[in-house]
């Protein structure tokens, strides 16, 4: 019996012993929390909101290798999700975020992110001139006094077609996605800025207000659409939900879709482009597919970024640049595009073959800046009425 | 000895086995293609199968999943026992302590069911963010997800509590039992199979909860935000060698649980022959 | 000394949890209900305005009609199909019938959305049942994905073991003894099933199909996977309202509405169960 | 012969009443057991016996009034201190216990030390005949094993009172009649106060050293078992306890030890137990047992004339149903063995004028 309570004693002054070294550092390092954290507080953890590819399991093992810290993401599916969730739930459950268009611009507005020091990330020499602040002015704020974002990668909403099923003097508009001669052989994503804004881009040509002169002066935007172009907008989408097989949600989907030749064309990111090209080459499938970046009316574009919270204190926030640093390392960077399939920001050629080359776009970084680029719709509410008109029509 | 109309029965019998068994086809139908999928080289076209068990190695290689799951077991176990507790509690009030009252705490008890998850994660949302200026966290996401849980405690443990006899705990308590003693010695082991039942309905409901748990959750990774967040890009191998494993594990314990049934050491709660 | 009645002491926690925890937060959405939304803020400027929106706006009724429709189908069929099941679970289960339950829980131990991934895999254009029709030369059948009928044999799929676990919880507190009495009295096998085992077991079949008919109701994961184009339900549109659109105003009253036809389902649930022909025994102590 | 300890045993109720909302379900007893009483609560189901049971018990706290056993207040004492034993109904055994674990139930709440618990455990294994079954659960035993074995259980602690509600009533009526002697049997030896609640009056006679006989909350009579049987001190005790003719007549001459009354035609001498007036209404109670019948009129006393309608075989006895002029009737209980009258036959009905019991209306 003794030998019981013996041990019950010692551990108990264990647990005591541990405790005290907990409240202590947690008063040295004047974090008021429970002590419970102290591991936590030993290691510093960097709380990003991000989309789920970038989080490259190299990568981070790299980061968290090198600088001691916890890299903890969450994921989330487009940006005014994610707006949303730091506007409600506040800045304080994370260090980054990432946004991408017109999106950082006002992140930084409302306060919720904070300017960067492009002198912390010296890797940004290695990202192409196109995708500097001066070149891409999004990555600023609209004064140009603070940089708001670092890019990480670029692509567009471009149409991915069945060249074996589309015939080809119907590529090249987005007009495409309204010929009935395809009827069930589309899809679209199901988000409804994407799909409103590149239908806009459609109504406005069809209208011949795209390049006349604009209400708000400024060049045309098709998230800025007038109250016209928006019926004509609502019109058409309500014209193409006929001809839809469905709105993919995720791209396995898409790439299923595409793969069972039940989808012909479909805008998209051109992730499911670049593995059917894979796909393709390896002689896996039995069709040939092209992607147009742009269409001749004009197509959706976006730079996604890398942002700090307004609320990261000091140290988290060198743990920011130095992620964004890292990340940028032309080593890192390649594994980055290659594993995202998107286009690359950062000059990477040298380390790549020429069909790859190709496929992730490191030679047509120019045609990034004539893409309109995401936005925050003007109203969402009147954003949020024509999509709930289009999905129960 | 057999006449017509047992006939009868024994086709009916029949009949509904045969619906039962093509029940469990479909439930399981999509569990084995994820263990399938888990195994493949390319989930999203696994035919004709080609087999790697790449998914595995990249699942312990990542520590988000591990978080994940980790924080998934917390929302479940919190909400689990919580929800038991809550419900047991309630449940042998209003069964032992008869009162005019009574309608009310059923009607209170049983009011989760009657409001969609949807709708409770969001008004949780709306009254943590908006109103109390709370970020979401796991407390949060315990206590919504409770809620439900609750309610689905209740209706388990007072389906079986309504045959228990109170009486047996008159007995215990005049010879000597205090009221937990009594609860400790008599009741519990008397109803243990229903609060298994209602702590594991309440586990899972909490451990993959998306719509409650996706809206107070702030900055904490699950299983199911994690599948929603990479939904977008495809859903990861990992997720699907984790559902295998989960589902092995499950497996694993109920074909424990047929062996131990089958030899009769454990009747969980069986009192028949 | 103050005793406080064991009634509260016991209920209570349960009862204020529920009060604090669903209550006040369905009173937060009754008011933002009434307030606006502009680019992702809340207004406090108290109108009606999203109620007139929700009540004219044909899209919202669109999705509010699909939803309910959707819900009523689903909630018979697998009203249908759980009774046979449970039945058989409870009458001839015999020693297994704890796990023979548990294994319709099971499959909640993977997530919905892998599930429904897991379905189009199986049901979709290139999947298991498709591919292997292809296999016997045989056009695949386009209707499993992506339709309105997709979407219900998600749901079914989703929440036919709620509704075979209420019958099933009813059933096994039913005296079948009563069934031997009514076939002694003449009543034939479907005769006593619908005299005395139907209505015996009416509580629990109702809560079962409030189980399925209200998540069915609110549903938003499984008609956006499966439903195709033209599913938007009443959830889906809510969700958006809170997730994308941030129109929280709105979203907030489309919460109060689906409420109410929460409490209309209650509402008739109350009306169908007379607890005196329900054989509700008062589950009295003594 | 093992005794329970030596304090002053009793257990008292000072004017205990319950209240159910309007119902008074136990209003104003007072009643003293002493330490080595049989003692029996008798009365028809709803007649608060059981209330009164469960309040002795500790599993009701009385409305008002206060319950003493061995001279200590215990009445807002929970049950599990009070330290009684109780005999249930249904007998009431733990399902997932043992015999064994069940009957040292009590001992381990008490927390008595293991040596002693085996030790008392074989006593009551002994004592109720259970050797063998100590491994046995609680369905594998008939229903009179059951029942020693919630005795057992009961009795372990030997408590300063044992409580038994209705533990006969779901046994046969063998079983019974083989149990009732039983239970005295204990009692007498273990010199414990049992309170044993009944609606059978048959075991209540057959056990108790005194019954209290109890309606509508209140006790009718309380005395020793002869007295209740012999002279009920209500017309409601006269018809409870025992197999009565009941009749009703006016009175017609009072004296002080006897009065007379005139019942359809036939005139009637009956004792007299105070109280009744000439022309007052009156319930009279004639015992079966008293009642005589025979071909001819034998016996001095009362006597009416009718027809034997029937005879209800009883075993030992044999109730005679007799027809009179005006179409009612009269029972008589008689030994079976030798019958001196046939079904059909006119007969003669007498009984002594010191039977019967008179009460006014």
């Amino acid at each position: 019996m003794p030998t019981v309570k013996e041990g019950t004693l010692s551990r108990r002054a264990v647990l005591k012993r541990g405790a005290a070294t907990a409240a202590l550092g947690a008063l040295i390092l004047g974090r008021p929390g429970p002590y419970i954290a102290d591991a936590q507080a030993a290691t510093p953890t960097l709380r990003l909101l991000m989309w789920q590819p970038y989080a490259i399991k190299e990568t981070i093992a790299a980061f968290e290798d090198k600088f001691k810290a916890k890299f903890a993401p969450t994921f989330f599916d487009g940006n005014s999700e994610a707006f949303n969730k730091l506007k409600v739930g506040g800045t304080r459950d994370f260090d980054m975020v990432m946004a991408d268009g017109f999106w950082p611009r006002l992140y930084f507005r409302q306060g919720l992110t904070k300017g960067l020091d492009y002198g912390k990330i010296p890797n940004m020499s290695g990202v192409f001139a196109d995708f500097h602040p001066d070149k891409f002015v999004l990555l600023a704020d609209e004064e140009g006094k603070n940089n708001v974002a670092a890019p990480n990668c670029w692509g567009g909403y471009g149409i991915t077609i069945n060249s074996s099923m589309i015939a080809k003097e119907d590529v090249g508009s987005i007009d495409l996605l309204l010929n009935s001669k395809y009827t069930g052989h589309f899809s679209t994503n199901s988000r409804f800025e994407e799909n409103i804004a590149l239908m806009g881009i459609l109504a406005a040509t069809k209208l011949g207000t795209k390049d006349g002169p604009r209400p708000d002066g400024k060049p045309f935007n098709p998230y800025q659409l007038t109250d016209d172009e928006l019926a004509e907008t609502k019109r058409l989408l309500i014209e193409q939900k006929k001809l839809l097989l469905t709105r993919y949600q995720d791209y396995d989907a898409l790439d299923r879709l595409m793969r069972a030749k039940s989808v012909w064309a479909a805008p998209e990111f051109a992730e499911s482009y670049r593995k059917l090209t894979v796909l393709r080459k390896d002689g896996k499938i039995d069709f040939d597919v092209e992607h147009v970046l742009k269409p001749k009316e004009g197509g959706l574009g976006w730079v996604d970024t890398w942002m700090v919270s307004a609320d990261a204190d000091s140290e988290r926030t060198e743990l920011a640049h130095a992620w964004i640093n890292l990340f940028l390392e032309k080593e890192n960077y390649v594994r980055v595009v290659r594993s995202t399939g998107y286009g690359g920001v950062v000059d990477v050629r040298s380390l790549m073959t020429e069909d790859e080359i190709a496929l992730y776009f490191q030679n047509r970084s120019a045609e990034a800046s004539q893409l309109h680029m995401f936005d925050q719709p003007s109203s969402p509410e009147k954003w949020e009425r024509i999509w709930s008109d289009v999905e129960a029509s | 000895m057999t006449s017509v109309g047992d006939r009868a029965e024994g086709w009916r019998r029949l009949a509904m086995s045969v619906l039962l068994g093509l029940l469990y086809v479909f439930l399981y139908a999509p569990i084995l293609f994820v263990i399938y999928a888990s195994f493949s080289e390319d989930i999203v076209w696994p035919f004709p199968p080609s087999f790697t068990t790449d998914a595995y190695a990249e699942l312990f290689d990542n520590s988000l999943y591990s978080d994940a799951l980790k924080n998934s077991l917390i929302i479940g176990l919190g909400s689990g026992i919580l929800s038991t507790l809550f419900a047991t509690a309630g449940v042998i009030g209003v069964l032992r302590f008869p009162s005019r009252r009574r309608a009310l705490i059923l009607i209170a008890f049983l009011a989760p069911l009657f409001v969609a998850e949807l709708l409770i994660g969001i008004s949780s949302l709306a009254f943590n963010a908006r109103l109390l200026g709370l970020p979401g966290n796991l407390f949060s996401a315990i206590a919504a997800n409770a809620v439900e849980g609750t309610a689905f405690a209740f209706l388990i443990v007072l389906a079986q509590l309504v045959r228990y006899d109170w009486q047996m705990d008159d007995a215990a308590m005049v010879f000597g039992a205090s009221p937990l003693r009594c609860f400790w010695e008599v009741t519990l082991p008397a109803i243990w199979p229903s609060l298994f039942g209602a702590f594991l309905i309440s586990f899972i409901l909490a451990f993959n909860n998306l719509e409650i748990s996706f809206y107070n959750l702030g900055a904490i990774p699950t299983l199911p935000s994690v599948a929603w967040g990479s939904l977008r890009f495809g859903l990861g191998p990992e997720l699907f060698a984790l559902a295998a494993l989960t589902n092995g594990l499950v497996f694993a314990v109920f074909a424990l649980m047929y062996v131990l049934m089958r030899t009769g050491i454990v009747k969980f709660g069986y009192r028949g022959v | 000394m103050t005793r406080i009645p064991p009634l509260l002491l016991l209920a209570g926690p349960g009862v204020l949890f529920i009060l604090v925890t669903l209550l006040l937060p369905l009173l937060a959405i009754f008011m933002f209900s009434f307030w606006r939304t502009e680019s992702y803020e809340l207004y406090p400027d108290w109108n009606l305005d999203n109620y007139r929106v929700l009540f004219t706006e044909a899209a919202y009724r669109t999705f509010l009609l699909r939803s309910l429709i959707g819900a009523l189908v689903t909630s018979l069929l697998c009203l249908l199909y759980a009774w046979p099941v449970a039945y058989f679970i409870a009458r001839h289960g015999g020693r297994y019938r704890l796990l023979l339950v548990l294994l319709l829980a099971a499959p909640f131990f993977t997530g919905v959305i892998l599930r429904i991934a897991a379905l189009q895999g199986i049901f979709g254009p290139g999947g298991l049942i498709n591919m292997a029709l292809g296999i016997f030369g045989l056009p695949p059948i386009a209707a499993l994905m992506y339709t309105p009928l997709a979407a219900t044999i998600g749901h079914v799929y989703l929440f036919v073991p709620f509704m075979v676990t209420a019958i099933y919880l009813s059933l096994v507190n039913f005296n079948f003894d009563l069934l031997e009495t009514a076939k002694i009295n003449g009543a034939g096998p479907w005769r006593a099933f619908i005299e005395v085992t139907w209505p015996l077991n009416w509580i629990g079949t109702a809560i079962g199909l409030a189980l399925v008919f209200i998540p069915c109701l609110a549903s938003a994961v499984t008609p956006r996977f499966l439903g195709g184009p033209s599913a938007t339900s009443f959830g889906m549109s809510l969700g958006q309202q809170f997730g994308e659109t941030g129109t929280w105003a709105l979203g907030s009253a489309m919460g109060v509405v689906l409420f109410a036809f929460s409490l209309l389902v209650l509402a008739v649930m109350g009306f169908t169960v007379n607890l005196k022909r329900s054989g509700f025994t008062g589950m009295g102590a003594r | 012969m093992t005794r329970a300890d030596d304090r002053p045993a009793s257990l008292s109720l000072q004017s205990v009443s319950k209240h159910f909302g309007p119902v008074r379900a136990v209003d104003g007893i007072d009643l003293a057991i002493g330490q080595d009483e049989f003692f029996s609560l008798l009365g028809p189901s709803g007649s608060g016996k059981t209330t009164m049971l469960r309040i002795i018990a500790g599993l009701e706290r009385p409305t008002t009034g206060r319950v003493l056993v061995r001279g200590q207040d215990v009445t807002t004492m929970p049950p599990y201190r009070r330290r009684i034993g109780m005999v249930f109904q249904n007998f009431l055994l733990f399902p997932h216990k043992t015999v064994a674990e069940n009957i040292v139930f009590p001992l381990r709440m008490q927390n008595v030390a293991r040596a002693e618990r085996d030790e008392r455990l074989l006593w009551a294994m002994k004592l109720l005949r259970l050797d063998g079954l100590a491994e046995r659960y609680p369905n594998e035993l008939s229903g009179g094993q059951q029942q020693r074995v919630s005795l057992a259980r009961g009795l372990i602690s030997r408590p300063a009172l044992l409580l038994l509600d209705e533990p006969l009533a779901n046994l046969d009526r063998e079983l019974r009649a083989e149990m009732e002697v039983e239970i005295r049997r204990y009692q007498k030896e273990l010199n414990i106060p049992f309170v044993y609640v009944t609606h059978n009056q048959e075991e209540a006679l057959t056990m108790s050293d005194r019954i209290a006989v109890m309606r509508n909350g209140v006790f009718e009579q309380i005395g020793p078992r002869n007295d209740v049987y012999r002279k009920p001190a209500t017309a409601f005790v006269a018809a409870f306890v025992g197999q009565s003719n009941q009749l009703t007549a006016r009175a017609e001459m009072v004296g002080p030890d006897s009065l007379t009354l005139t019942w359809r035609g036939h005139r009637l001498h009956l004792p007299h137990p105070g109280g009744i007036k000439a022309g007052d209404d009156v319930r009279f109670f004639i015992k079966y047992e008293d009642i005589e019948v025979t071909p001819e009129r034998t016996a001095p006393g009362n006597h009416v004339g009718g027809h034997l309608r029937d005879i209800i075989f009883k075993g030992q006895t044999a109730n005679y149903i007799v027809s009179l002029a005006d179409g009612s009737e009269i029972i008589a209980s008689a030994s079976s063995r030798d019958q001196k009258v046939t079904i059909g036959e006119a007969v003669s009905v007498t009984w002594p004028a010191s039977a019967g019991m008179c009460f006014k209306t």
